[in-house]
């Protein structure tokens, strides 16, 4: 029996459907994805790019001034600060919160007693906001009744250690805190990536003769990338958005030395009421996220590497 | 039975992934109640078109037909069809009975015959007591049954196995084995069997379609496989330890090669005997006779014992014959000992002679 | 109905005084004040505010600086006109000084309700400070600055400074119209004439900022009431700061001339701005919600409600008909002023907010760093020459 | 040749032995402790700071521990701190947080597990492209989406509504999440997907009956993610609501931002460990979850 | 090389993990030279024997000695191992050579020995044209050969194998098998080796040691172990198919069940012939004898075929007998059918006797 002969069946399912309607139920289920991205993202991204050629004050107005915006902001000597500071914080919390995270995961991977102890007490300022952070931490580091007060109490009367009065050091009074709040959910996650490999590894390097460091450092590390890459990503989205922190705890002082580019934005469109300004801030900050994210997205979802 | 009508017919099948053409041109035809397995090397699109064939992959191009209807876009479920994982993709959640009910409340079967049909499948497979249990509780075997039952309760036509025992132990893959076999004799349904395991292939199918790079170089019943690949792929590909291959001439009524000169009178040409011709000739290990089979005939050379490998039923034994490696099948009592010059002799009857460059068999 | 009222009035003399209009407005309409207060200050609450009356939900009324901040939500159609219950009830006689009511007027049309005036130019003084260091209480800027050092000496800070720039922000408006008097204030601040801020007047200026500079350097608070809680303990000498820091003294129970002084103007140009807080009121659809509007904007202006608030929040009722002798030494002495016409339009009205920020942005860092009095000035003069 | 006997007897004989001070343990268990007080230090000195009066407070150490322990800060920072007018403390927010947290979490797990869901296991033409817009917009500052986010809540009518923040919130969650979900349905067994279609379920009645019972532990991440992300939001809170619906966390805003003479540091502090606590009680009940769950999906990808 | 000598002694070792005692009182001798195979199920403590002996994990009690020194404490690293993994556990990111040398750069050997030592390596493995490769780019075949290369580059005694085929296709293993063999002739190291794998036992093993529930069952060259279980587990475990067990009872002479009575006159004892016992036979399938070996001796029997298997080179015929069911071995040209009824012969000298409640070798 050849096909030929069943004309009916042949005809009921031999055409190709149409592309748009196959997987029907699945475009229904991803259309809030679609919305969110096309209307919100693209689209809200779409309008405050546009309306950074404006002169828009309080109110968005199409009234196109061309690059004056733009020009102004990089004569800017805050925005200039701002970015600074988001770079010195940037790479310092890049840097360390991956350090950090990364050793005290290795430490509590080395079958220790209380593991779960010490993970909560690592993890827990993750569920704390930065507000809270960042009040907490300007009281601890507050030089009359914080650690320098007390430690000058305690006799050491030349202790120095006010990095929130220190406009050369008050970045890093930050840097502190964003750290005691951000590291622990990195170390989760490095820990759930030292979990994951193999445990032959280990072995075969106890064979080998190399020590446990020397394993860490050449063969774990090199290992976890993709665990490192995940937490680049979280991280680094982070510290863009660095905003919350800085207003608890210093609120950009003292004068603008630990202003960022995210309070430029929020202080431009509504302190100072220069939309376009802030729309500007916003379009480079959003600007370099897509320089440092496209290739790595496209690498990372977009590749045909896995279908 | 009627085993001349199609059950599943595959006609000029194409399947891409982007640029990767993994199925090209594939046609099949696949008769009413026959055991057909699928075999080759990892990589080389069994499960592919297994997954078109069930209707979990788009076709980029061609057309399938079960039962004579042309099901190409037509859903997984809707083609008659059941199919068995090589992980047997239990639904880790759900009871033994749920697993197997699950497609047929999906299909809005009336209760009274999910538990009759359910009743009737954990009979068929012996798992009754298993039927309130999770899959997380069960043994391999055990697993592989329910995934069996999956299909059977639903009264499908074809059967589609990928894999379903590779993830066993030896011995239980051995038990399983024969069960299978029986279970087909029992329903006497299609079933379409991936595996790479050639041992799997040659006892349980009625005919075997080895592929390669997406297509199928020989599609035979076992026998015409073992004893008259059609090609030197096909002649590599199955027999363990692997037919000997040796280069050489054929030079009149005889093959020529490097200090061995074998008459090939009893050799069956598929065509006219060529008088001279680059050639390959092929001699599966347990063709190789040795003691007072190999007297007999005429076909001898001396080789040198390299290795033994006793398996305690048959011994193989890796020898030098001048430039060539040569494996024999021996008994299990054999005594031969690594640097033993035994006189071994050639049935070229029973061997496969192979064009050179083409790689056909002549 | 239920009125919701957005305002930025959380500390403890100014809850005091929204709960005063609240009282009137439930006691003498049928409508519910909803107090809808956001604390942190105009820049946390403005934005708030503004997108709830862009996104239309607008509140019943709010707290807004008048001045241009609201010109552009006028333009838009989003606020309520008042003009014509201000012409029934003859606002623009009551009104002193009637530049308040300018600032509420866009077009002739008039828009919100002011409440209240503000002044940023004083200069609070700690006698415990100055007796501690053997020198006796100065009576203008330059002798604070010449009886710095002795100060010093005795180990106290010359000049108490909040690390915040709106602070720097006051002290410096406060330094410049005491240098540079009214005409030189107005060439730049409402003229924008750059030259002027460029040259050698508001050079003095700059330097009279850099000495503050110098003075407040040991001053590391961070909050503006800290620093004159220094000023009322005898840790720093004095203090530039609007005048609700009298509230503090109060609160410590300090009495002015005894415990402390007040030197408006910094004691040198008796000028001070009138600043103050407005209420408007945003465009709502629902009629009773619009009929309430005009009357709790009545209700604000009445002479109950007015004094009754000021005493309250310590601020100068924006009616000239009031009796307010309750008042104590230095707000008399700011009505003095007031009444002798020693005012000028506050910067609110005169400088956009971007222009502000910027100022303010400069001057934080000026502060906070060694930057040349020079260089400052020139920044300065480049934002007044782009200010529009 | 065998070692002779003695040999055999002597030298060493089982277990390792191990000393409880080794070098290795010192260095171990020092370096944790010593990060322990790092993490630890802020915790204590809000808890210390709200358990003490505000004389004691002035004294000057902020580290020692409290003479006389009153709860009047709690008490007062619950029930009795004033913004504006009003002076009933934490109390009201922490019912508006409710309010808002259970409908924001709930929709944005939901529309996000479904999204991860048809990402791992439907994919159609376009589908990654969507998806890498969705990850890019996680880098998005929020400020920078306020204004367009207000005219669009404008446009649908929903600005000022409970519903118009739970919007905003599962789109601001929806990057993150559906990152979570995407890569653990792909870690699960392609099989099972498949074994359930050729069952005939459906793209709903497997993402019910399949993936969903086999996804605990990657929902539990995301319930935690969410929880402390929306209860700890303030940007939102504030702007996308009203006074009568203020969350927690602006509640908190106003009690420490309204400076009413001086700083009650001790109710401030308390104020903020009130706010903390629904996150803080969520990690310390679910944190071994919450460690296996990332272990589970989010790591991999 | 001197047989005798015992490069590794374990002595009375002890390993508990917490409550579970995975091995106890395990005593097992290994010769210098010698490739050792322990075999076992799945869970029986064969990775946690060999994980001790290479000192990756601590032991509960007992002794450990390579080549007569007590390691029992020692770290890994000093006790002249090399190990090879199931995984390969190659370092993903280093090349072929960083693989090879990186354990001797570690231990400081100077630049020119290392490369010396890996150029031979390469040489012995083959692998020079990989050196620059990372393991990634490797095939499974080439990864276990580095692995074998990074034990072969330290210059160690002994070699740990923990099942380094079980990942690869049957194909693979059979090539890689033949090439282990050739390797250990030609290093003549001692090797300990790891399977559940009996074709990889039989073929590799100089002795195989059986192991079940972290004891040793038997302990035997290949040979013992097929012809002579010493015991039912034994017995049952190796050989493929399974050997054929009866229950039944010896009674002077004979062994006698169900319709079966077979002489044993040609047995071998252990000890004395017992009278009368009740008893089990095993008899492999390539021992029941068919056609024509079936005529010539005594004991014969009727069976019916029920399933028969094709593996190309033999045949494997399942057949029932009375009650039981019978494993049978046939030539691969053999032409029986289910259905078909044949006769067999039982040859009891090649058969064995297990006490029927001890399960021990009579
Ligand atoms: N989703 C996919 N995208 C791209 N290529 C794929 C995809 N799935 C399979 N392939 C490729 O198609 C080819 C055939 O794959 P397939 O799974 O059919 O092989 P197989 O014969 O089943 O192998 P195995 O025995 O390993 O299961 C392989 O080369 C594989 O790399
Ligand atoms: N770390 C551990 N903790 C507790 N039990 C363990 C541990 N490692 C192994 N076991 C148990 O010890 C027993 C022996 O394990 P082992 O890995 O030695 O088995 P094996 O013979 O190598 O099995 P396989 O062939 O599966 O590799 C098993 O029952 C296992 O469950
Ligand atoms: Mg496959
Ligand atoms: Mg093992």
């Amino acid at each position: 029996m050849s096909h030929a002969e069943n004309p009916r069946g042949a005809e009921r399912s031999a055409r190709r459907p149409r592309q748009l309607f196959r997987n029907l139920n699945a475009k229904f289920a991803s259309l809030p994805m679609i919305l969110t991205a096309l209307v919100v993202f693209v689209g809200g991204t779409a309008w405050t790019v546009a309306h950074s050629f404006t002169k828009s004050r309080l109110l968005p107005k199409w009234d196109f001034v061309g690059f004056d915006q733009y020009e102004r902001l990089w004569n800017s000597n805050r925005w200039m600060i701002s970015v600074e500071n988001l770079m010195i914080y940037g790479v310092c919390s890049l840097v360390l919160t991956m350090v950090l995270g990364f050793t005290l995961a290795a430490l509590l991977d080395r079958k220790i007693r209380f593991e779960s102890a010490f993970r909560t007490i690592f993890l827990y300022p993750f569920a704390l906001s930065f507000i809270v952070t960042g009040l907490a931490w300007q009281w601890i580091l507050n030089p009359d009744f914080g650690l320098q007060g007390v430690v000058r109490g305690w006799g050491w009367e030349s202790f120095t250690f006010d990095p929130l009065n220190n406009p050369d050091i008050v970045i890093f009074g930050v840097l502190i805190a964003g750290l005691w709040q951000g590291t622990g959910f990195v170390m989760v996650i490095m820990l759930a990536g030292l979990r994951g490999i193999d445990e032959d590894i280990w072995k075969a390097s106890r064979v080998d003769g190399i020590g446990v460091a020397k394993t860490y450092v050449r063969v774990i590390i090199p290992m976890m990338r993709p665990v490192f890459v995940t937490a680049l990503v979280i991280i680094a989205s982070g510290i863009i958005k660095l905003y919350d922190l800085v207003v608890a705890q210093t609120n950009g002082g003292p004068g603008i030395s630990s202003e960022v580019p995210a309070k430029y934005v929020i202080n431009y469109m509504f302190q100072a009421q220069n939309l376009g300004q802030g729309f500007a801030a916003s379009t480079m900050m959003l600007l370099s996220v897509i320089i440092v994210l496209v290739p790595w997205a496209y690498l990372e979802f977009g590749g045909k590497k896995r279908g | 039975m009627n085993m001349n009508a199609n059950s599943v017919e595959v006609r000029d099948l194409d399947l891409h992934f982007g640029d990767v053409k993994v199925l090209q041109k594939l046609n099949i035809d696949i008769h009413e109640g026959e055991f057909l397995v699928l075999l080759g090397s990892s990589g080389c699109g069994k499960s592919t078109l297994l997954n078109c064939i069930a209707g979990l992959l788009d076709v980029t191009d061609g057309q399938i037909f079960i039962k004579g209807d042309n099901v190409t876009w037509a859903e997984p479920s809707d083609r008659g069809i059941g199919m068995v994982f090589q992980s047997y993709a239990l639904y880790p959640q759900m009871t033994v009975e749920g697993n197997l009910s699950f497609g047929l409340k999906n299909a809005r079967v009336p209760k009274a015959e999910i538990e009759k049909r359910v009743a009737r499948a954990a009979d068929v497979l012996q798992i009754e007591p298993l039927l309130k249990r999770k899959p997380g509780a069960l043994s391999g075997g055990q697993r592989q049954r329910v995934a069996i039952g999956r299909a059977l309760v639903r009264d499908v036509d074809v059967f589609l196995f990928d894999e379903p025992l590779s993830n066993l132990d030896a011995k239980l893959r051995t038990d399983l084995r024969v069960e299978l076999k029986r279970l087909h004799q029992q329903l006497e349904n299609t079933m379409i069997y991936v595996t790479h395991d050639q041992v799997e292939a040659m006892t349980l199918a009625d005919r075997i379609a080895i592929m390669k790079g997406g297509k199928i170089m020989q599609l035979g019943t076992p026998d015409e496989i073992y004893n008259r690949p059609q090609n030197i792929y096909v002649a590599g590909f199955i027999g363990s330890p692997a037919m000997n291959m040796i280069e050489g001439q054929i030079q009149g009524a005889e093959f020529v090669a490097d200090g061995l000169s074998l008459p090939l009178d009893g050799y069956e040409f598929i065509g006219a005997a060529p008088a001279s011709q680059a050639a390959v000739i092929g001699i599966r290990p347990e063709h190789v006779l040795t003691g007072d089979a190999a007297a007999s005939v005429a076909a001898k050379a001396e080789v040198e014992v390299q290795i033994v490998e006793k398996l305690g039923s048959d011994t193989l034994v890796h020898a030098s014959l001048g430039t060539h490696n040569l494996r024999l099948r021996m008994d299990g009592l054999s005594a031969v000992k690594a640097g033993d010059r035994i006189t071994v002799g050639f049935d070229t009857s029973r061997a496969s002679l192979f064009d050179a460059s083409s790689e056909a068999r002549l | 109905a239920d009125l919701e009222v957005t305002h930025w009035w959380t500390s403890g003399g100014e809850a005091a005084a929204v709960a005063e209009f609240a009282k009137a407005v439930d006691a003498k309409t049928s409508h519910n004040w909803i107090d809808g207060a956001i604390a942190g200050s105009g820049g946390t609450a403005r934005p708030i505010i503004i997108s709830r009356i862009l996104g239309g939900d607008p509140m019943a009324a709010t707290q807004l600086n008048h001045g241009r901040q609201a010109e552009e939500l006028i333009e838009a159609g989003l606020m309520t006109d008042l003009t014509e219950l201000a012409e029934a009830e003859g606002w623009r006689d009551i009104v002193n000084p009637s530049s308040l009511l300018d600032s509420c007027t866009f077009e002739g049309r008039i828009y919100c309700v002011p409440v209240n005036i503000h002044s940023t130019q004083w200069l609070w003084l700690s006698h415990d400070a100055f007796e501690k260091a053997g020198v006796e209480v100065p009576k203008d800027w330059f002798e604070f600055v010449s009886a710095a050092p002795a100060l010093e000496k005795a180990g106290l800070v010359p000049l108490a400074m909040g690390q915040q720039g709106w602070q720097q922000s006051i002290a410096f408006g406060a330094i410049t119209i005491s240098i540079v008097g009214v005409d030189t204030w107005r060439k730049v601040t409402v003229e924008k004439n750059a030259d002027v801020a460029a040259g050698p007047e508001y050079a003095k200026v700059f330097q009279a900022a850099a000495d503050a500079r110098e003075l407040a350097r040991e001053s590391n608070v961070q909050d503006w009431n800290l620093a004159t809680n220094m000023v009322i303990t005898g840790k720093a000498g004095g203090q530039i700061m609007g005048d609700w820091a009298q509230g503090e003294f109060a609160v410590a129970e300090q009495v002015a001339g005894q415990d402390y002084s007040c030197l408006p103007g910094l004691g040198l140009n008796q000028i001070i701005d009138t600043g103050g807080d407005a209420f408007y009121f945003p465009v709502v659809d629902d009629a009773e919600v619009k009929a309430a509007q005009l009357e709790m904007a009545s209700i604000l202006i009445s002479k109950e409600a007015q004094v009754n608030f000021n005493l309250a929040k310590g601020s100068l009722p924006v009616r000239g008909d009031i009796d307010l002798s309750a008042a104590n030494d230095c707000m008399q002495k700011g009505l003095s002023i007031l009444a002798d016409g020693g005012v000028l339009p506050n910067a609110d009205q005169t400088l956009t907010a971007d222009t502000q920020t910027q100022i303010q942005d400069l001057l934080a860092e000026f502060w906070a760093s060694d930057m040349p009095a020079a260089d400052a000035q020139a920044s300065y003069a480049a934002i007044i020459a782009d200010a529009d | 040749m065998s070692p002779p006997k003695s040999r055999l007897l002597d030298g060493p004989r089982g277990s390792k032995p191990k000393s409880r001070f080794s070098r290795r343990n010192i260095f171990l268990y020092g370096t944790l402790l010593l990060v322990s007080v790092y993490y630890l230090l802020p915790l204590y000195v809000m808890v210390v700071t709200s358990l003490k009066g505000m004389p004691e407070i002035r004294l000057g150490n902020i580290f020692a521990p409290p003479v006389d322990i009153t709860f009047e800060p709690w008490v007062k920072a619950w029930a009795e701190a004033c913004t504006g007018i009003n002076c009933d403390g934490l109390s009201r927010g922490f019912g508006n947080s409710i309010k808002i947290l259970v409908p924001s979490v709930a929709l944005s797990i939901a529309i996000a597990s479904v999204n991860g869901y048809a990402l791992a296991n439907w994919k159609f033409k376009g589908s990654e492209v969507f998806f890498t817009i969705l990850i890019i917009g996680a880098f998005i500052p929020y400020q920078t989406m306020i204004y367009p986010i207000v005219i669009m809540l404008r446009e649908i009518k929903l600005m000022g509504s409970l519903w118009g923040l739970v919007l905003v919130h599962t789109v601001f969650g929806m990057p993150i999440l559906t990152l979570l979900f995407r890569n653990y349905f792909t870690s699960l067994p392609e099989e099972l997907f498949k074994a359930a279609r050729v069952d005939g379920a459906g793209f709903w009645g497997i993402y019910f009956r399949v993936m969903l019972p086999m996804s605990i532990p990657i929902f539990v991440v995301a319930m935690i993610l969410q929880v402390t992300g929306i209860w700890n939001d303030f940007l939102f809170g504030v702007i996308y609501t009203k006074p009568e619906t203020y969350p927690m966390t602006v509640q908190l805003n106003n009690i420490v931002n309204s400076v009413q003479g001086v700083k009650e540091y001790n109710v401030n502090m308390a104020a903020t460990l009130l706010t903390g606590l629904v996150p803080l009680i969520i990690y310390f009940v679910s944190g071994k979850l919450f460690v296996r769950g990332i272990a589970a999906g989010a790591v991999k990808g």
